[in-house]
């Protein structure tokens, strides 16, 4: 095991790391946008980490192309699906935590 | 070039015609390329039926792989003689439905169904020519989906459940055959019949290709509606447009027919499926109760055209009895039949068609006195009734002619008696059509657009019904091409051609 | 232990299969009937996936020689039959829209009692 | 290792399944269909069908998911209670799974090297087919080639489910004024990345239809991957804008001559008196000919599936935006 | 390396079947679109990493397709998500 896969699997086990926190966030956190939070920017450094970890398994070939390819398209999707989704959610009546439900009905339906 | 390519033709040229008709946009130019192209296709089907007939099989390796390699088409007398059938009827509804569509269709979708028409009747002649199994699947499909289509084009809003529900049966028919064949692959790791054939020899007894072979009776039992898995038949014939309905009729379901002989007897050889798995006695007992259910059921109905579809199914019922009684003489009068059948059926779903142009409605009600003023239209409908009925002097008596010789030779006295008792069964739902168009009077409402239908449908049809009388009068063609289908099945079966 | 590790893989996807049938022939509902049936195509499509791979190989592409390479067959067949699949699925969802309008209703049940009447 | 993962794989597949009997809410199913789908294309990797894996990707969580869901907001979100007896449907599923585990006792090991599947055809198209054909994805080789017949009735399939879907639903093109706005058109994050990541897909499609003959994909993937840019296109900014971009009447005829193209190359062939679809007559060498052919075709197929896959869309999402109106 | 693959695919693998649980139990419809969203950017590093794994790189393909789709699934839940009927 040279440097270069040290590192590599180094940078796997921190995103699978960040991977994992993200979806324990999206069981603990108390309301859907704290959710969002925890699973979008978990998504992202996952993203980054672990294909920084495979690309350095590459021989700058198409396949490091392929990667970097895999990774913008994740960096700039990923965040704007988590966006679309909040706004979805606060247009639909999903409310934080902190506020409380008004007449008009809020729809909180956290277990 | 077109002589050594004829095997391909009657596929090839209704595939191209349906993207060419897109292209072309227009009705009328459309009408006349479905027309033509679903005419050229049944004259090279006489042409391969005669070759056939006289040469032997023909083998045409599709791209020049040869099989097991490549996708064989292979025609041999049984698959021709279908093949004659589903052109010509397709060549007749086609010269009826551009009329008959025009009250039943939205002018917008005049097109379209022309379209769909040409793409099912690639399907059909694409199971019917092919050599393979899996492309059977797929050919299957083509005309699946062109038929859901087909259907769900009338009026009526009920076509659509109908459809839905043709369309959930069917795909579950087709992925029960896909299941099979999958099993038949896994085990023998060809999808070439001819070879599956000989390969399934080396396993016969294997849990794996029993069940493969119950998953594929199942799946194509649905799709040729044998009791009880009929369900899905009766509301989509009832409810789809006249011209669908007498094609699907006559053509359809009996390529399903001809789908199960190829795989009991070419595939699987007789003697596993009959002797070793005892399936002749489960079909058997489908196929008659099939003929009294569902022929009771016909002359409960209050639309002809349901009658007609019930009909079907009980008629169904009579090739699937030729082919449990395993013997040459069976299984010849069970393709005889299909023949048959799509003469009588599509002539008497014509007639309908041509009442309902002239009335908008099949319900038997709008028959009373139709004797009178659409008297051509009707003397049709009698005609090929007589001929569901089983008279002498029409095609119908003489495949049941030979079902009950054949039922005789295994001195199976009750299936005889099962024969004739569904003939009296017919006599009762035709007689009832009968007897509303000759001995009653027309409601009061109907009288004044009454009048006999146009020549387009006229024509058609009575080609059709002259089909039947000759055919039941001068039985050499259809017989002398059924039998040697017939006995060249059974050798299929024992003797195997082994492949280099 | 040795028939279990034969067959597992089969049992699964026969488990799968099933479970789509069930669905499509008990829902009451269109929609869920197309999606138990493209459930149940999916399952078949692994049965056949299932039967072209070769333990140690690889997929069918060349690499270099002497690779063990899994079956290619199965997997032609079932890109034609996932095709298929859709294909059935985008009519059947046609229908169901145009039901939708002409019923007002996409639950087997409550057109039923309209389509008795024949 | 690559078993275990497939069992877990499996595992979460049934999970996914039983989920979807109990789920009342619609939009739910089909979401989980989509992960059924997704995981169902994981499975197809690990047991090496990447072509297969790509499809389904693409086509089943992807178009046919889409598709669900315009039909969901078309027809309601909930399921109804079933009024139907359970019990006839779990026996006919139990009969027959019983019967399939019967019929799996007998079958040949799971990855077993000797299996008949491996040792009877199969051989040749892996021993073979790279010089015969000149491909090194013996997927495409025996897709386009050795079973070209098989594909071409695909690409009718898909043809006819275009036909089908026309003339169930048509396509109305509304009147600009009259055609409503895109749900998203607050949403400018949305609009920007759709149109940055749309050219980039656009490219991958390319990438895709003309690299099949060597890695994964093909005329099949690199339509459907086509369609779904302008799918997102059309659901971003509405599908009056994705119409004029490519009319519904030009998709038609892309739809026809795609397969016209297809059936040309076979008939090409057999003017050269060949069979039918024989490419080894389309130049003066076979292998030549062998890899035009399959350009070819592979392209015909691209054609027809991106075409019919955008009619398709057309037509639900104008049904969609017509019953907003209403 | 082979190892680490494995462990990874492991690791990711259990994030998918937390998504996944996410996805079958979610309080709000909004909360299941994120598990849905979620399994399938995981599924896109999953891809990646098995692609490593089994030693066929090339087929990184799958993982962008599996990306593009994700996206463009997440569109279109999110566009006729307006249509139905606001949450019971």
């Amino acid at each position: 095991m040279n440097f270069l896969d040290i590192i590599s699997s180094l940078l796997l086990f921190a995103g699978t790391f960040f991977a994992f926190s993200g979806a324990v966030g999206l069981f603990r956190f108390p309301d859907f946008f704290t959710r969002v939070h925890a699973a979008s920017l978990t998504d992202s450094i996952a993203a980054i980490l672990m294909i920084a970890g495979l690309l350095l398994q590459t021989s700058f070939d198409l396949n490091t192309a392929k990667l970097i390819f895999i990774l913008v398209f994740l960096l700039i999707t990923s965040p704007t699906a988590s966006h679309a989704l909040a706004k979805s959610a606060r247009h639909g009546g999903l409310l934080l935590f902190t506020e409380k439900p008004t007449k008009q009905g809020g729809t909180n339906q956290d277990d | 070039m077109l002589e050594q390519n004829l095997a391909a033709l009657p596929i090839i040229l209704p595939l191209i015609a349906a993207p060419l008709a897109i292209i072309l946009g227009r009705t009328m130019p459309i009408w006349i390329l479905a027309t033509l192209v679903s005419g050229c296709a049944s004259i090279i089907s006489l042409q391969l039926l005669d070759t056939v007939l006289t040469t032997g099989v023909i083998s045409y390796a599709v791209g020049g792989w040869q099989a097991p390699w490549g996708i064989e088409l292979r025609i041999d007398t049984a698959n021709a003689f279908v093949l004659v059938a589903v052109t010509a009827i397709s060549t007749l509804v086609l010269l009826f439905s551009k009329d008959s569509i025009v009250k039943e269709i939205d002018c917008s979708k005049h097109a379209l169904f022309y379209t769909a028409h040409l793409l099912c009747l690639a399907g059909l002649s694409g199971i019917l020519i092919t050599g393979d199994a899996f492309n059977l699947f797929v050919f299957l499909e083509i005309s699946s989906l062109a038929t859901y289509t087909l259907v769900s084009l009338a009026r009526d809003k009920r076509c659509l459940t109908a459809a839905f529900r043709y369309l959930v049966m069917g795909t579950i028919g087709a992925t029960f055959i896909l299941i099979g064949v999958g099993l038949l692959y896994m085990k023998t790791g060809t999808l070439n019949m001819l070879d599956l054939a000989t390969r399934i020899d080396l396993y016969d007894s294997s849990r794996t290709i029993n069940t493969g072979l119950a998953f594929i009776i199942v799946g194509v039992s649905i799709k040729l509606a044998l009791f009880p898995l009929h369900m899905w038949l009766p509301p989509a014939y009832t409810h789809a447009p006249s011209a669908v309905t007498a094609f699907l009729a006559s053509t359809a379901t009996k390529v399903a027919v001809y789908v199960m002989v190829r795989f009991i007897f070419t595939i699987f050889g007789a003697s596993y499926v009959f002797h070793s798995m005892g399936m002749e006695t489960i079909l058997m007992l489908f196929a008659i109760i099939a003929i009294f259910k569902c022929s009771y059921t016909a002359a409960m109905q209050k639309n002809v055209k349901s009658t007609l579809a019930y009909s079907s199914v009980a008629q169904i019922g009579y090739m699937v009895l030729g082919i449990s009684l395993v013997n040459v003489t069976g299984l010849m009068s069970g393709l005889l039949h299909i023949f048959n059948h799509a003469l009588m059926k599509g002539a008497l779903f014509m007639a309908v068609g041509a009442v309902f142009y002239r009335l908008g409605s099949a319900d038997i009600s709008a028959f009373k006195g139709l004797g009178k003023r659409m008297p051509l239209t009707m003397a049709a409908f009698t005609l090929a009734g007589l001929s569901i009925i089983g008279v002498p002097l029409t095609v119908g008596f003489i495949s049941k002619w030979y079902l009950v010789t054949a039922a005789l030779e295994q001195s199976h006295w009750f299936i005889a008696a099962a024969v004739l008792g569904g003939s009296l069964l017919a006599v009762v739902y035709i007689g009832r059509i009968l007897e509303a168009a000759y001995f009653q009077e027309p409601d009061e409402a109907n009288v004044a657009k009454i009048s006999e239908a146009p020549l387009s449908m006229l024509i058609p049809m009575w080609i059709l019904v002259i089909a039947n009388i000759y055919f039941g009068i001068d039985t050499s063609f259809t017989t002398e091409a059924a039998q040697h289908a017939a006995e060249l099945l059974f050798q299929n079966g024992q003797v195997m051609e082994v492949k280099p | 232990m040795n028939l279990i590790l034969d067959y597992y893989n089969y049992w699964i996807v026969v488990f799968l299969m099933m479970t789509g049938f069930y669905i499509v022939i008990s829902a009451n509902n269109l929609v869920k009937k197309v999606v138990g049936l493209n459930i149940f195509q999916t399952s078949v499509f692994m049965m056949y996936i299932s039967m072209g791979k070769v333990a140690g190989g690889t997929a069918p592409i060349v690499v270099d020689d002497n690779t063990l390479y899994s079956n290619p067959l199965p997997h032609v067949l079932i890109l034609t039959a996932i095709v298929v699949g859709v294909a059935t699925t985008a009519v059947g969802l046609s229908l169901i829209i145009r039901i939708k309008r002409a019923y007002g209703t996409v639950e087997e049940n409550e057109f039923e009692h309209e389509d008795d009447a024949i | 290792m690559i078993e275990w993962i497939d069992l877990i794989l499996l595992g979460m597949l049934a999970l996914t399944a039983l989920r979807v009997i109990f789920l009342k809410d619609l939009f739910a199913v089909v979401m989980l269909f989509g992960i059924y789908s997704f995981l169902s294309a994981l499975v197809f990797i690990v047991l090496d069908a990447v072509d297969v894996a790509f499809t389904e990707a693409a086509v089943g969580a992807g178009i046919s998911t889409v598709l669900m869901l315009g039909t969901l907001a078309l027809t309601g979100r909930t399921e109804k209670e079933n009024t139907h007896s359970k019990l006839l449907p779990i026996l006919v599923v139990s009969v027959t799974g019983a019967a399939l585990i019967y019929g799996t006792l007998d079958m040949p090991p799971f990855g077993n090297p000797d299996n008949p599947i491996h040792q009877h055809v199969a051989p040749r198209y892996i021993e073979d087919s790279p010089k015969e054909v000149g491909l090194p994805n013996m997927v495409t080789s025996v897709l386009a080639s050795y079973r070209g017949f098989d594909t071409l009735g695909e690409t009718v399939v898909v043809f006819s489910a275009a036909i089908g879907v026309l003339a169930l639903l048509g396509i109305r093109r509304e009147e600009d004024n009259n055609t409503p706005e895109s749900g998203f058109k607050e949403h400018r994050v949305l609009q920007i990345v759709a149109k940055i990541t749309i050219p980039l897909v656009i490219l991958f499609a390319l990438y895709v239809q003309f690299h099949g003959d060597f890695g994964p994909g093909g005329g099949f993937q690199a339509g459907v991957i086509a369609a779904a840019a302008f799918i997102l296109y059309g659901l971003v900014f509405g599908l009056a804008k994705s119409m004029a971009v490519i009319s519904p009447m030009f998709l038609r005829y892309m739809a026809a001559s795609g397969v016209l193209l297809y059936a040309g190359v076979g008939l090409f062939s057999m003017m050269q008196g060949g069979n039918f679809l024989d490419y080894n007559l389309l130049a003066s060498d076979p292998v030549a000919g062998q890899h035009y052919g399959i350009l070819i075709i592979e392209l015909g197929v691209g054609i027809t599936v991106f075409a019919v896959m955008l009619t398709i869309f057309y037509a639900f999402a104008s049904q969609t935006e017509r019953s907003n109106i209403q | 390396m082979t190892t680490i693959f494995a462990a990874a695919a492991i690791a990711i693998l259990v994030v998918m079947a937390m998504a996944l649980t996410r996805a079958f139990t979610a309080p709000t419809v909004y909360d299941r679109i994120l598990g849905v969203n979620m399994f399938g950017t995981k599924t896109v590093l999953f891809i990646a990493v098995i692609g490593y794994l089994m030693g066929r790189p090339d087929f990184l393909d799958i993982a962008i397709v599996y990306a593009l789709i994700n996206f463009v699934g997440m569109v279109a839940v999110l566009r006729y998500f307006e249509y139905t009927a606001p949450i019971e």
